[in-house]
């Protein structure tokens, strides 16, 4: 595995509803093994500049590029089975389906199922549930789980698909500190597993234990790139999107460490 | 003001709460407190007559509420927030504050409230006329937030009204209750981020695998190393 | 999943008895009476399988299946009656016509969900109505085409019969077939939430658009087969929207997305309403009550078993098994069996009604 | 005398999608706000043509005179069927009610063949027939002419369609009705008894059919079967129209009788196909409407 | 001789030598409930009439007839479904038609497949003919006749008609109507210049009568159902298009079409291969067309047959030609009941019945008028005629 090389590139990638431009001029570039961390006011164009790099969403601007592939406005699908995965801001479970055959169709389908038969996915769902550590939920139907259990679902049907870069949007949203930390854990593992990572999370606290980089959005524009302590202390992302108290608590804990 | 006695709860034939007692008194600040789906808003949902309970008592401001239906209750003054923002996406901002009040009568005063709203909230005088759906995220939060304020209720109950928020935004939605604390409303706030929640509240519950485990003053709770343990992981 | 299975074998079961019943019945000798009230029954039972394929696994709420039945039909009726050829290989045209339709207009109407697809297919359905209708030169129009006979009468009577039941037996074999493979998964992922289904690598256009033809396959061989049998076909009863509406009832009687559904909620159905039409109930004439009747029925069971039959059978059997096992031993008979299912069952029907009540 | 053709069908279309404005409004509405596909609507259409009837022959009242007291029985039996029945499958998938309504249609429509018995019903007043003559050329033998009765349920149309505008735009009801159709939960966090606006919805709706029915009755013939067509045209116009506001169902039922008039010029064995192409052409291309404001998820 | 058999209470020891059963699939509910009913209507006066004159003379016995009715609901699949339950469960002896022409078509297939003769008074398809059953009998004439009458009685009053505007429902009955009357038309030297199809259940027929009256026809013709014929005749009127002729296929003989239009019905021609006003003469229990109509009147009520409908008039003559058949044959074995029926040729209350090779009656149509004096007369042919024909239909505002 070649750190360093480019994997994923949008250029000047473009979002626009009606007259809003959700998400303009983005030039962002993934390298194997980054683990990019997407911040940004709310409404700021994170969730959409991920449906337009995975073709949820047609493309109205730029161009993307996957390992020198140009994807433009490709269908979600084929995204998919190059070996892009993402999760759901808001989950998306298959309801009628139990947790294993829920991920089960992510192996499938996603880019090794064309050599997977229908068995074989099984089990390797099962894999992927004992990994995410959801393998006693596994016969449960998808409807009767928490918030907290959909989110890992989520992100067990993206890794059932064994994706190369992988999109997180907000799964940590709702999880309280201590499990925000044991998602971080998985978040890290799931890293040293090869697979390329951009997260989008309001939770700072994961941004900075897991991000080697920060990238900030602000109206669909890039307002800050660079490295998590010196993004989360430029005064425009503190006035953006952090908040005054959030600079005076970091100025706490500066002054105390 | 709220008196909760040996509630049993949950949704068709899977019980979720088991045995709560619980007191919320007059003008005080509560926080509720619990890992994921450990019932908490289900417990919301059965004080606003959403849910019926199993069994046990609710009484709120000296009445019965167990098993009214929610018109009844948010009409006697009990009114939530709810969880995931849950906005009349095409309807207006302004209507859907107003639609907040809808079980009031005091025209004048719902005017005047509307008011008080958009103080708290100045972005969303900009967004007066635009529909809910349109929002942000936050601008979203906020709405719901103004929403329920719009009833006026005696108790305000607040289901993860941070989540997903920016921290900016967090901020300001905060700072709007500790406002409307001001005015003698008693809230119970429901939060995930034990920080938020303990920091604003004056006494803490934790509710665990749908029973109460633990109660105290905010401070004490903050200050306990188990809980520091479980939910901040510290 | 074991309990799953379990149940799944309890219906496997269940069906090849019920099947081993309709292949011997003729042996014990039917009434033409009875071959046309069973023939009609098991050609509504497969335009049952059809729409449960598109609306029940996928989820695509389809109310235009008629123009498959229709096509089917006159497929069948223009090749033997303009082009002298023999029936059976019509059939296997019939239902490449729909499915090459279905194809067709599948590709923009499958672009739609909910509400807006179901207009969009009625729509279609009744627009190929009256153009069939309108196209005199080839389709003879509104008068419609008249087929020939197959006789002797038995032998008309056996051979349309087992024909009727093979295409059940084929439907069922083929859902079944499928519904174990990923393009059966991928329906059941699209009916959860066809966006999420994309982004695990799923091509939902192309998987929608093989549900639907395969819909309109079994649709339109069904209609090719009423054409024969019915030896006259016009566009206002090959293309009338209450075919539709009968094989959807089917299904949701039975229950939507199982196998065993559209079978037992045709069987329902066509029992029904032919026992409304036919008998004195308790002596009492129902004159021209019959058809109010069967409205009463079906919102009856709409509100009693909105899940289906299948369902409600299946919970009773599972219910009254475990209130079984926890009896003392020596209370253990069929019948105690029997009445703790007949106690469960009331038990699940008024559950059911207050299930999805506000 | 081409001149004459065009102004005659403009007249055509114009008065043809008032009638179609009121029958396919209450549709809208509770497709809108319930999210049911209500057959039974047209079946309501049928019974308030057969309340006007009822009251004209044996009453003499005059038919728009008996417009209200379709609108007010009617508005009472959708109430009572919301409340007894539709109420039970209120949390249900769209198919289940969907087909609920099948039932209830096919209950109500075989119960008014045994009491109306199928025969053709009409309504002939005094001035049914006379028309205001627009512009004459006596020498080709041609004119334009706008029938007062038509003309009369044009404007009632027109008025019902702006006050059931009002009512769900300006009154606290309505803003209720419109909550509670967006997320009933939520609207119960409100205050409001969804039953009750429910039940409210639903007859408001089956008022309006009765409105319609009491129209139609003065234009054509009818029997208890008739109301399935309009039910039809309902679907079709609130799609053309857009889901989800008032003016869009007025919008659809124009382009409606657009495609109907100019078809029913040139080849009318294809109005409906016609009608129907343009739907589905409209569904793809357009799934939000002419109006395009469908309610935000 | 049925004349000479008391009335009122039936010969009972004749009554018990044996019984003839018939079988009717007919529509009681649905779309042609109506139609439907006359057609119920017309059987069971004839059957109580020749009951109580002893029933059927079947060889040396007397038998009295039953008839077995099903409601097919309107519905085709169900009227094919009874039939065969009539035929293979109820064993009927012979089997009458139902009403409609698409049901006629499914119950008529069952009738041939068993090899029992159907005779029907509800279905005037000539595709129901043409498809070379040997079974299936009609008692009403053939659907391109329908409308040729009215053109004659328009030619015989004013052969400066030159033009014919037609205005066709799109099912199959009213295209056979349709296009016979147009291809009559023209070979009289008529020039048709509007026809044009509608759909079935049409609500709004504005712009066929706005390009109708862009023509400025002569005459319109109308081959639909009743509905629609009420629906163009109000909307003649609304845009006020004026002819010299209106005539329809089906609706102006049938009460409705008075009671809804009053006066606007006035001048309105109609055809009706039977009517009261006829003047033929049979030895059947009716015998005169006014004595089955009078009849009618007094079984069902004055109000509920103003003007007796045709379809109850053929569905009776359907019996009728079973009697004769039956009689003839001396049994009812249905291949000797059906070789009877083919010879058939009779003179009764009907006119005369006789069936061409194909099965169905050969017969001339009458037309008739709706007069301002609020009666229906027949105007055509002269022999049959008990009114005067008006003729040109007075324009609207001349009314
Ligand atoms: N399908 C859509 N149609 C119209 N506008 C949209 C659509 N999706 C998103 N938007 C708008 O685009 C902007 C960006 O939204 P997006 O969801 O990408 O924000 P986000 O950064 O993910 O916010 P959050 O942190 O709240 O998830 C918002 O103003 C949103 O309202
Ligand atoms: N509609 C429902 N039907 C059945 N079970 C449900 C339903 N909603 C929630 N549950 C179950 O009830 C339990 C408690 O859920 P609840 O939403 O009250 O938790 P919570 O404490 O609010 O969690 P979170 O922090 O994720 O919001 C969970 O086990 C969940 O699976
Ligand atoms: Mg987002
Ligand atoms: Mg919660």
């Amino acid at each position: 595995m070649s750190h360093n090389e480019i994997i994923l590139t949008t250029e000047r990638a473009g979002k626009t509803f009606g007259g809003l431009a959700a998400v303009s001029k983005v030039d962002l570039t993934l390298r194997r093994g980054d683990v990019i961390g997407l911040i940004g006011p709310n409404g700021a164009g994170k969730t959409t500049f991920v449906n337009i790099i995975t073709g949820m969403l047609p493309i109205s601007a730029g161009k993307v590029t996957y390992r020198g592939q140009d994807i433009t406005g490709w269908p979600a699908y084929r995204v998919a089975r190059l070996g892009i995965a993402r999760t759901f801001q808001v989950v998306k479970p298959f309801r009628n389906m139990t947790v294993r055959e829920n991920v089960a169709v992510g192996a499938m389908y996603g880019a090794g199922g064309a050599r997977r038969s229908t068995r074989e996915a099984l089990r390797r769902a099962d894999e992927v549930l004992e990994f995410v550590g959801l393998l006693d939920q596994r016969e449960r139907h998808a409807e009767q789980l928490t918030l907290a259990w959909l989110k890992r679902l989520e992100l067990a049907k993206a890794l059932a698909m064994e994706p190369e870069v992988l999109f997180l949007d907000e799964v940590m949203a709702g999880l309280n500190p201590k499990e925000i930390e044991a998602a971080m854990d998985l978040v890290r593992q799931i890293n040293q597993r090869g697979i390329t990572l951009l997260i989008i999370e309001h939770v700072m606290k994961a941004i900075i234990g897991v991000c080697q980089n920060v990238f900030v959005l602000h109206y669909g524009q890039k307002l800050a790139e660079g490295r998590p302590e010196e993004v989360l202390r430029d005064p425009k992302v503190i006035e953006a999107y952090l908040g005054k108290k959030y600079a005076e608590q970091l100025e706490a804990r500066d002054a105390e460490n | 003001m709220l008196k909760i006695e040996h509630l049993n709860a949950g949704y068709g034939d899977l019980q979720v709460l088991w045995d709560i007692n619980l007191e919320i008194r007059s003008g005080e600040v509560v926080a509720l407190i619990g890992s994921n789906g450990a019932g908490k808003s289900t417990l919301l949902w059965t004080l606003s007559g959403l849910l019926k309970p199993m069994s046990g008592s609710i009484i709120f401001a000296g009445q019965s509420i167990g098993g009214v239906s929610p018109d009844r209750i948010v009409s006697l003054g009990l009114t939530q927030v709810p969880q995931g923002r849950r906005l009349f996406a095409g309807l207006t901002v302004k209507e859907n504050l107003l639609q907040g009040a809808y079980s009031r009568s005091d025209k004048a005063d719902v005017a005047q409230d509307l008011d008080f709203v958009l103080e708290l909230f100045p972005r969303l005088r900009e967004r007066l006329n635009q529909p809910a759906g349109s929002l942000s995220g936050g601008e979203q939060q906020m709405c719901a937030v103004g929403r329920g304020f719009m009833a006026r209720p005696k108790l305000l109950m607040l289901d993860e009204v941070s989540l997903g928020l920016a921290p900016i935004v967090v901020d300001a939605i905060y700072e709007a209750i500790g406002k409307v604390r001001a005015r003698g409303m008693t809230v119970l706030i429901v939060e995930q981020d034990v920080q938020i929640a303990l920091e604003q509240a004056d006494r803490g519950y934790v509710l665990d695998v749908g029973s109460l485990i633990m109660s105290g003053a905010a401070t004490d709770m903050l200050a306990n190393p188990k809980i520091r343990a479980a939910y901040l992981g510290i | 999943m074991r309990e799953a299975l379990r149940q799944n074998r309890n219906v496997v079961i269940v069906g090849l008895i019920g099947l081993g019943i309709f292949a011997l019945l003729p042996l014990f000798g039917l009434s033409g009476f009875a071959y046309r009230t069973l023939t009609s029954m098991f050609l509504l039972i497969v335009t049952a399988q059809g729409w449960n394929l598109i609306g029940g696994y996928t989820g695509y709420a389809a109310f235009g299946n008629v123009a498959f039945f229709g096509l089917g039909a006159y497929a069948t009726g223009i090749l033997m009656y303009r082009h002298g050829w023999s029936f059976l290989p019509t059939i296997l045209v019939g239902g490449l016509v729909a499915a090459g339709y279905a194809a067709l207009i599948g590709l923009p109407v499958l672009r739609l969900r909910g509400h807006y697809f179901a207009i969009a297919t009625l729509g279609v359905a009744e627009a190929t109505r009256e153009i069939v209708a309108w196209w005199t030169p080839v389709t003879d129009g509104a008068a419609g085409i008249s087929l020939p006979f197959l006789k002797p009468i038995t032998l008309a009577q056996n051979f349309f019969y087992y024909l009727a039941l093979g295409m059940v037996i084929f439907g069922a074999f083929l859902t079944w077939f499928i519904i174990r493979r990923k393009l059966g998964y991928s329906w059941i992922a699209i009916r959860a939430d066809e966006d999420a289904a994309k982004m695990l690598g799923i091509n939902t256009t192309v998987s929608k658009v093989i549900a639907y033809a395969l819909t309109a396959f079994l649709v339109g061989i069904a209609g090719s087969v009423y054409a024969y049998y019915n030896s006259f076909i016009a566009p206002e009863e090959v293309f009338k929207i209450d075919r539709t509406l009968q094989a959807i009832l089917a299904v949701v009687l039975g229950g939507a997305g199982t196998i065993a559904g559209p079978i037992a909620g045709g069987v329902l159905f066509q029992l029904v309403s032919t026992f409304l039409i036919f008998s004195k109930p308790f002596g009492i004439d129902l004159g021209q009550f019959h058809v109010t009747i069967m409205g009463i029925f079906i919102v009856l069971v709409i509100i009693f078993t909105p899940r289906g039959v299948i369902d409600l059978v299946t919970r009773s059997a599972r219910e009254a098994r475990r209130v079984h096992a926890d009896q003392a031993g020596g209370r253990r008979s069929t019948w105690t069996f029997l009445k703790d299912g007949a106690r469960a069952t009331r038990l699940i029907l008024a559950q059911n009604r207050q299930q999805f009540k506000i | 005398m081409s001149g004459i053709l065009i102004g005659q069908s403009a007249i055509n279309v114009l008065l043809l999608s008032g009638v179609l404005t009121i029958a396919a409004l209450g549709f809208s509405i509770v497709w809108g706000v319930m999210n049911i596909i209500n057959l039974v609507h047209g079946a309501a259409i049928m019974l308030g043509a057969y309340v006007t009837f009822i009251a004209f022959t044996f009453a003499g009242i005059d038919p728009f005179l008996t417009i209200p007291i379709s609108m007010v029985l009617l508005f009472g039996l959708g109430y009572l069927i919301q409340r007894n029945i539709i109420n039970y499958v209120m949390r249900a998938p769209m198919l289940t009610t969907f087909l609920l309504t099948f039932g209830l249609e096919i209950i109500i429509i075989n119960l008014a063949q045994f009491f109306f018995k199928s025969d053709l019903r009409a309504i002939t007043t005094g001035y049914s027939g006379s028309s205001l003559t627009l512009y004459a050329d006596p020498a080709a033998n041609s004119s334009i002419e706008v029938p007062y009765i038509k003309l009369g349920a044009l404007i009632v149309a027109l008025l019902l369609t702006l006050l059931t505008h009002l009512l769900m735009s300006r009154t606290r009801l309505g803003r209720a009705i419109r909550s509670t159709g967006m997320d009933k939960d939520a609207a119960q966090l409100t205050g409001a008894r969804i039953s009750t606006i429910y039940a409210l919805t639903f007859a408001i709706s089956a008022g309006l059919a009765g409105a319609a029915g009491s129209l139609i009755a003065m234009t054509q013939s009818f029997q208890p079967g008739f109301g399935g067509t309009y039910t039809l045209y309902a679907f079709v116009i609130v799609v053309l129209g857009g889901l989800g506001s008032v003016p869009a169902v007025f919008l659809g039922a124009l382009a409606f009788s657009l495609i109907t008039v100019l078809t029913g010029l040139w080849q009318p064995g294809l109005t409906q196909a016609a009608a129907f192409a343009l739907l589905v052409i409209m569904l793809v291309v357009r799934p939000s409407g002419i109006a395009g404001k469908a309610f935000y998820q | 001789q049925p004349a000479a058999a008391p009335s009122g209470n039936q010969p009972s020891g004749q009554a018990s030598d044996c019984k003839i059963t018939f079988g009717a699939a007919v529509s009681l509910t649905g779309k042609t409930a109506k139609e439907g009913g006359y057609v119920k209507d017309g059987y069971e006066l004839y059957k109580d009439e020749i009951n109580k004159a002893g029933g059927f003379k079947v060889g040396d016995k007397q038998c009295l007839i039953d008839i077995k009715y099903y409601d097919d609901a309107s519905d085709p699949d169900t009227s094919a479904q009874l039939t065969e339950k009539l035929v293979t469960e109820d064993k009927v002896d012979l089997l009458l038609g139902p009403y409609g022409t698409n049901p006629t078509f499914s119950a008529s297939a069952v009738a041939e497949k068993y090899e029992i003769p159907m005779i029907e008074g509800g279905g005037a398809g000539v595709k129901i003919f043409d498809r070379g059953y040997k079974y299936i009998f009609g008692t009403l004439p053939a659907a391109p006749f329908y409308l040729r009458s009215v053109i004659d009685a328009v030619l015989a009053k004013d052969s400066s008609v030159k033009t014919v505007a037609i205005l066709v429902e799109n099912d199959g009955f009213s295209q056979e109507v349709a296009t016979g009357a147009e291809e009559y038309a023209k070979e009289k030297g008529l020039e048709v210049v509007y026809k044009e199809q509608y759909p079935s259940n049409t609500q709004d027929v504005s712009s066929l009568i706005t390009a109708v009256k862009a023509k400025n026809p002569d005459m319109i013709l109308g081959a639909g159902h009743a509905a629609d014929a009420i629906l163009i005749m109000k909307g003649l009127k609304d845009q006020k298009v004026n002819a010299k002729a209106y005539a329809f296929s089906v609706g102006p003989t049938s009460p409705d079409f008075r009671k809804t239009l009053e006066k606007d019905a006035d001048f309105v021609l109609g055809i009706g291969p039977w009517t009261e006003a006829m003047k033929f003469q049979g030895t059947d229990v009716f015998g005169t067309p006014q004595k089955f109509a009078d009849m009618m009147r007094a079984k069902y009520g004055e109000e509920n047959y103003k003007t007796v409908p045709y379809q109850a008039a053929s569905a009776a003559a359907a019996l009728l030609a079973y009697q004769k058949a039956i009689e003839a044959a001396g049994s009812t074995d249905p291949k000797a009941v059906r070789e009877q029926l083919a010879q058939l040729d009779l003179q009764s209350f009907y006119g005369t019945i006789k069936f061409s090779p194909e099965g169905i009656i050969v017969k001339p149509m009458g037309v008739v008028q709706l007069n301002p004096d609020g009666k229906l007369y027949t105007v055509y042919p002269a022999d049959a005629a008990n009114g005067e024909f008006l003729y040109p239909a007075k324009a609207w505002d001349q009314r």
